[in-house]
C-alpha cells in the first residue's frame, strides 16, 4: 500500500486551553485533530486525577494532529504561543499515513 | 449553639462529607466517577435554582431584591482585596498566588451554599428565594479584583476578550439562572410536576455529592504541605472575617433571618469550580495546589461543619429570629 | 389551542429545552457528561416502556393493537418516499442526502413521543399503552426506504446482513420492548414496586435530558449553514404533512384521542439515533451534518414547542375528545 | 416454594436481569455507561448500607451480632477450603485457577444480598439490620484462604503489605460500612431527610441495576467455553451446598428467618468485584475468564433467579417463620 | 534490556464502523488491539464533540494495534477494506517492544 | 523551532496495576507521566470492554512517559519489574520534544 510521510504531533494541554488551543491551531490553517481524554498524571505540579472532580481547572486533554511534514513549523509556532506559559508538553514523532491528500 | 452545632455535625450530609474524607486519607480506593460528580452538580444547581425561583414567584419580588444583588457584587470585588491583605500579613507565599487564592475568597461555593439552605430547611426557616440569583451574581467580580491585584504586581494577567465570555456565561452561572428563570416562570405549578424529582431526594443526593467532597478534599489535604501555616489560618479566619461582614450587609439590607445566614454563607464560602479555571487560563503562573487545596481541603470543610451553625446562630441572635 | 400552545411553551420540559438551546448558541461551556445523557435515556426508555406495558396488562389487549402495529410500519415505510419527494422540490441537497434524510422523518424520535405522554399526562388525556410498541416498529422500517431509494439511484448501499441485526436489535429498540414486556407481565403490582422510580421524578428527568438536547440541538444550530432555505422549509412542513397523515390512519383505527396524539406525533417526529447510526455504516457518503442538523436542530424543537399542542387541539377537535 | 419461586422470577428485578441476558446473548448494543454502572453500585452501597445502621439504632445492637459477625468471618475463611475440594473433583481446571475461584465463593456478592433484602421487603420479612456489617466481614478472609491455597502448591502469590490495606480499604466496604456507621448515628432521623432519595427509588434503581448485570452476564456466557462442565456445575451446587452451611450457622446463632435467608445468601454468594481485583494483581497467572464466568454468568444468575427462593423456602421451613 | 522492532498502527475511525473493523482485523490474522475514547475533533466534515450525545451516530474511537514489521500489509489491507469509504485517519509508525513473541 | 530528541514509553497495564507502576516509575526517577483511558481491546486472553463494568478487575489504562533518551533504560527496568507477570504492552518511539529541560 502506498504510504506518505508525515508528522505526528500530540499537545497534551490543560481542558480550559483546549478551545483556545483548537483556535489557534484553525487560524495557523490546520483543519484536522482529534481530541484524547486524559484521565491523571504526575509532573513537577504534582500529581492529579479527573475522579470525581467537577470543575473545569484540573486536567488536561491531548490534541492530536497528523500533518504534511511542510506543515509543521507553522502548527508548532501556533501551538506554542499557547502552551508557551502553561503547563503542558508538546511531542513530534514521524509517521506514515495512506491517504496524504487528507491532511 | 452548641446544640445546632452538634446537630449539624450529626446530619447525614455533614457525615457523609467526613466519610469522604477518612476514605481519601486512609487511600481507599473509593471514587465516584467524574461524569456522575458532574451529573450531581447538574441536577443540585437546577434543583436549587428552580426552587428559588418558584419562591420568588410565590412571594413576588421582594424590594430589597436589586439592593441585595448590588451589595452582593461589591462584596465579591471587595472580599478579595481583604483576603489579598491579611494573606500578605499571614502567609509568605507570593503576591500573584496571594492575589489568585483571594480571587477565590470573593467568589462563592455553590455547595456551600446548597447545605445551608439544607440547614435552614431542616431548621423550618425561610429565606429570600432570589438569594440563588445572588450566588449567581457574586461568582464573577471577584476574578476582575483578583486580576486587578495581579496586574498591579509585575505580571500582566492574560486577559482574551474571551475569558470575560467564558467567565459570566460558565456553566453553572447559566444553569442555576436559567433553572431560577425557569422556576419563576412556571412557578408553583411547574414545581409540583417535578417536585419529586427536584425536591424529594434532594438531600440524599447532597449526601452524595458532598460524599465526592469529602474524597477531593482529604485527596487535597495529602498535599497540604503547600500550605505555610500561615495560609492555613487564613483559611479558617478568612470566612469569619467574611460572613461578619456579610451579616453586616445583611442587617443593613433588612433580609430575613434566613436571608442573612445565606449571605454570610456566600461571603464566607470560596470558589471551586469558576474561579480556578479562570485563574488557570488567566494566571497560569499561580500554583493552583495552593488554591485549591486552601479553598477545597481548609475552608469548605470549616464552613461546612462549624461554619454553617455559627453563622446561623450569631443570625438569629443579631435579628432575633 | 393558543392556550394550549402557551401552557406547553411555558412548562419546565420545553423551558429546559429553550434553555439549553440558548446556552449552546450563546457558547456557555454548559454541558452534561455523555454517560449521564445515556443514563438518562436509559432511564426514559425504561421508564415509558414499563408504563406501556402495565398499562396493556391493565386493559388488556385492544383488538386495534395488530392493526395499529401494521399502520406504524407502514406509515414508516411510506413517509421517507413521501419525504424524499418533497426534498427533491425544495431543496437542493444530493440524491443521496435527500434519501438519507428522508429515512430519519419516516423513522421516530423517541423523546418527542415522551414529551407528548407527558403532555397528555398533564392534560388528563388517556391512550393506548401498547403505542410504545408502535413507537418501537416505527423505528426501523423507514431505513429500508432510504435503502432503497439510495439503490434506486447511482450507488448501491452498503448492506451486510450485520447491519439489519444491528438495527433491529439496537439499544433502545430492545430496552422500549423488553421494559414493556415486562411492564406487561409484571402490571400494576410490578409498578408498585418501582412507581417512585419510574413516574415521580420522570417529569424531572425530562427536564435535564431536554435540556441536554437543547444544548446539541444549539450546537447543531451553530451548523445550520449546511442547509439550504428549502431545506428549513421541509424540517417545518414535513412534520405537520406526516402528523396529517398520522391523524387520518388514527382516526381509521379508531384509536383514542391520546392514541391518535402519539400517532401524529411519532409520524412527524424525526430519528436521530438508531436512523443516523444506520446511515453512518450504510451510507457513509451522506453528509451527517445535514441530517442531524434537520432532526435535532430543526424538526425536534418544532414539534416539543409548537407540534404538540397543534397536533393535541387537531386531535381533539376531530375526535371530538 | 413453586409460587414463591414463581412470583421472584416474575419480579420487575429478575425480568431486568434477564432482559439484560437476553440482549447480550442476542448480541444487541445495548450498554450502560461504566460511569452510569458504578454510580448505580455507589446507589445501592450507600443505600443499603445506611438502611442497615438505621436499624441497627432501631432495634438496638442484638446480643448476637459479634457472634454472628464472627461466624460470617469463619464462613468466609472456610468456604473456600470447601469450594477448592470440589473443584480438584468436578473439574479439570489447575490448581491456580481452582484455588482462584475458590476464594470468590467465600466473598460474597452484594447485590445479590441486596436483590435477597428487596425479596424479604416484598414478603414482609423482617431482618437484622447488622447482616450489612456482617456482608462487610465476609468479603475479604476468602482472599487470604485463596492465597494460601495457592502457596501451599508451587507458586507463590504475591503479596505486597500493600495489597491488604487495598483489600481491606476497597471502595465497597468503605462505603457499605461507612454508610452504616452514619445510618447508626442519624438513625430514624437521618433517615426521614433521605429515605425519598434511598428508600422509594431504590427497587426501580435495582432493576436498571440488574440490567446491567444481566448485559455482564450474558457477555461472560458468549466466553463460556472456558469452563469444562465440572466447572459449570460447580457453579450451581457450591451455593447450595454454601447456602446448606449457612443456614445450618444462622440456625446455631438463632437469627430471625430473615437473618437466616441473608446468611445463606451471603454463604452462597460469589464475589465478583472485590476478589476478582485482589486476583488480578496477586495471582496473574490465574485466568480472569474461568472465575469471572463462573460468578458472574453462573453463579450470580442462579441465585437470583432460583437460590434466593430456595433458600428462603427452606430457611421458613426450619425457623418456622 | 533487549528490544524488537514493531509498528503501531492508530486508526481512527467511526464508533459505528468500531466492530466492523475489529472482526477485518480477526479474519486477517490480527489478535491484539487496544481502544481508545476520543472526545471531539475536528476535520473536513466539521467539528464535533462526545459531550452530551446519546447516539452512537456520532463520534470516533481510535484501534491501536501493535503488530511485528511483516504483518503489517496483511493488517493494512484488511483496515483499509473497512475504512475506506468512511471518515477515518490510519497512521504506522515506528516502535520498539519488549516482548516480540506476543505480537 | 529548536527540537531535541526524546522518547516515547507507552506501557499498556491493567487498571489494578496502575499505582504499583508508576509507584515504581517514581523510585526510578521518573516525574512526568499521563494516563489514559483504555475503553476495550482484544489479545490472547480474550476480548474486553469497560461497558457496564463496576469492578476494577476489567481493564487497561495507557501509561505515558515522555523521556530523555539517557533515561530510557532505567525506567523500563522499573516498568518491566512490575508488567513481567502481568497483561501488557510496552512501546518505546523516538519523538522530539520542544522544552527539553522539562524531562
Ligand atoms: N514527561 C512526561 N510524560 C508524560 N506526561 C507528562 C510528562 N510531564 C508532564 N506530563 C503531563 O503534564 C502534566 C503537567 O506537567 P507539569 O507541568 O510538569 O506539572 C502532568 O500532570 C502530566 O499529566
Ligand atoms: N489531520 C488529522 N489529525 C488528527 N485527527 C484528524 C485529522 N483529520 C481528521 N481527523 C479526525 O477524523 C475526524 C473526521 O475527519 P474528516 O473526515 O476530515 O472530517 C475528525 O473529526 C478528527 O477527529
Ligand atoms: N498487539 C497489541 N496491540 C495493542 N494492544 C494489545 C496488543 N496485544 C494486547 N493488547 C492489549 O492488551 C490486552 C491484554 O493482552 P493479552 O495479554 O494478550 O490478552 C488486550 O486486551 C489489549 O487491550
Ligand atoms: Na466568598
Ligand atoms: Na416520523
Ligand atoms: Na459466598
Amino acid at each position: 500500500m502506498q504510504m506518505h510521510k508525515a508528522k505526528r504531533v500530540v499537545i497534551t494541554i490543560e481542558a480550559v486551553m483546549q478551545r483556545r488551543l483548537t483556535e489557534a491551531l484553525k487560524s495557523a490553517g490546520v483543519t484536522g485533530w482529534s481530541i484524547l481524554p486524559v484521565m491523571g498524571g504526575s509532573g513537577r505540579s504534582g500529581e492529579w486525577s479527573r475522579e470525581g472532580q467537577v470543575g473545569r481547572g484540573t486536567g488536561l486533554v491531548q490534541v492530536i494532529c497528523i500533518i504534511r511534514p511542510e506543515r509543521l513549523d507553522e502548527l508548532m509556532e501556533a501551538a506554542f504561543a499557547v502552551v508557551e506559559k502553561h503547563i503542558g508538553v508538546v511531542t513530534v514523532a514521524d509517521v506514515e499515513v495512506v491517504r496524504a491528500e487528507r491532511f | 449553639m452548641l446544640a445546632l452545632a452538634a446537630d449539624n455535625l450529626l446530619s447525614p450530609i455533614v457525615l457523609s462529607f467526613v466519610l469522604g474524607l477518612l476514605a481519601a486519607l486512609a487511600r481507599s480506593d473509593l471514587s465516584i466517577p467524574e461524569a456522575v460528580a458532574k451529573g450531581m452538580s447538574i441536577y443540585l444547581l437546577f434543583a436549587i435554582g428552580f426552587k428559588g425561583g418558584v419562591s420568588v414567584a410565590d412571594h413576588g419580588l421582594d424590594l430589597t431584591l436589586g439592593m441585595t444583588l448590588l451589595s452582593g457584587i461589591i462584596l465579591s470585588f471587595a472580599l478579595p482585596i481583604l483576603a489579598f491583605g491579611m494573606l500578605r500579613v499571614l502567609s509568605g507565599m507570593s503576591r500573584t498566588d496571594a492575589a489568585a487564592v483571594a480571587g477565590h475568597y470573593g467568589s462563592i461555593s455553590i455547595v456551600t451554599f446548597v447545605a445551608a439552605t439544607s440547614v435552614l430547611s431542616d431548621a423550618g426557616i425561610v429565606f429570600e428565594g432570589y438569594m440563588v440569583a445572588v450566588a449567581a451574581a457574586m461568582e464573577a467580580p471577584a476574578i476582575l479584583s483578583a486580576l486587578w491585584l495581579i496586574s498591579r504586581g509585575q505580571g500582566g494577567a492574560d486577559m482574551g476578550g474571551d475569558l470575560w465570555r467564558e467567565i459570566l456565561l460558565n456553566g453553572s452561572i447559566v444553569l442555576l439562572l436559567g433553572a431560577f428563570a425557569i422556576g419563576a416562570i412556571t412557578g408553583q405549578e411547574g414545581l409540583e410536576k417535578i417536585a419529586s424529582f427536584i425536591v424529594n431526594p434532594f438531600q440524599g443526593v447532597l449526601c452524595l455529592f458532598l460524599l465526592d467532597m469529602g474524597l477531593i478534599a482529604g485527596r487535597g489535604l495529602r498535599e497540604a504541605r503547600v500550605l505555610d501555616r500561615g495560609a492555613i489560618a487564613f483559611g479558617v479566619l478568612m470566612p469569619v472575617v467574611s460572613a461578619t461582614l456579610g451579616l453586616g450587609v445583611g442587617l443593613l439590607l433588612g433580609l430575613s433571618t434566613g436571608g442573612v445566614v445565606l449571605l454570610m454563607v456566600l461571603s464566607a464560602s470560596a470558589s471551586y469550580i469558576a474561579v480556578p479555571a479562570a485563574m488557570r487560563v488567566a494566571v497560569p503562573e499561580a500554583n493552583p495546589s495552593i488554591y485549591l487545596t486552601l479553598s477545597l481541603a481548609i475552608t469548605f470543610p470549616f464552613n461546612l461543619t462549624l461554619g454553617i451553625p455559627l453563622y446561623l446562630s450569631v443570625a438569629q441572635m443579631m435579628t432575633g429570629g
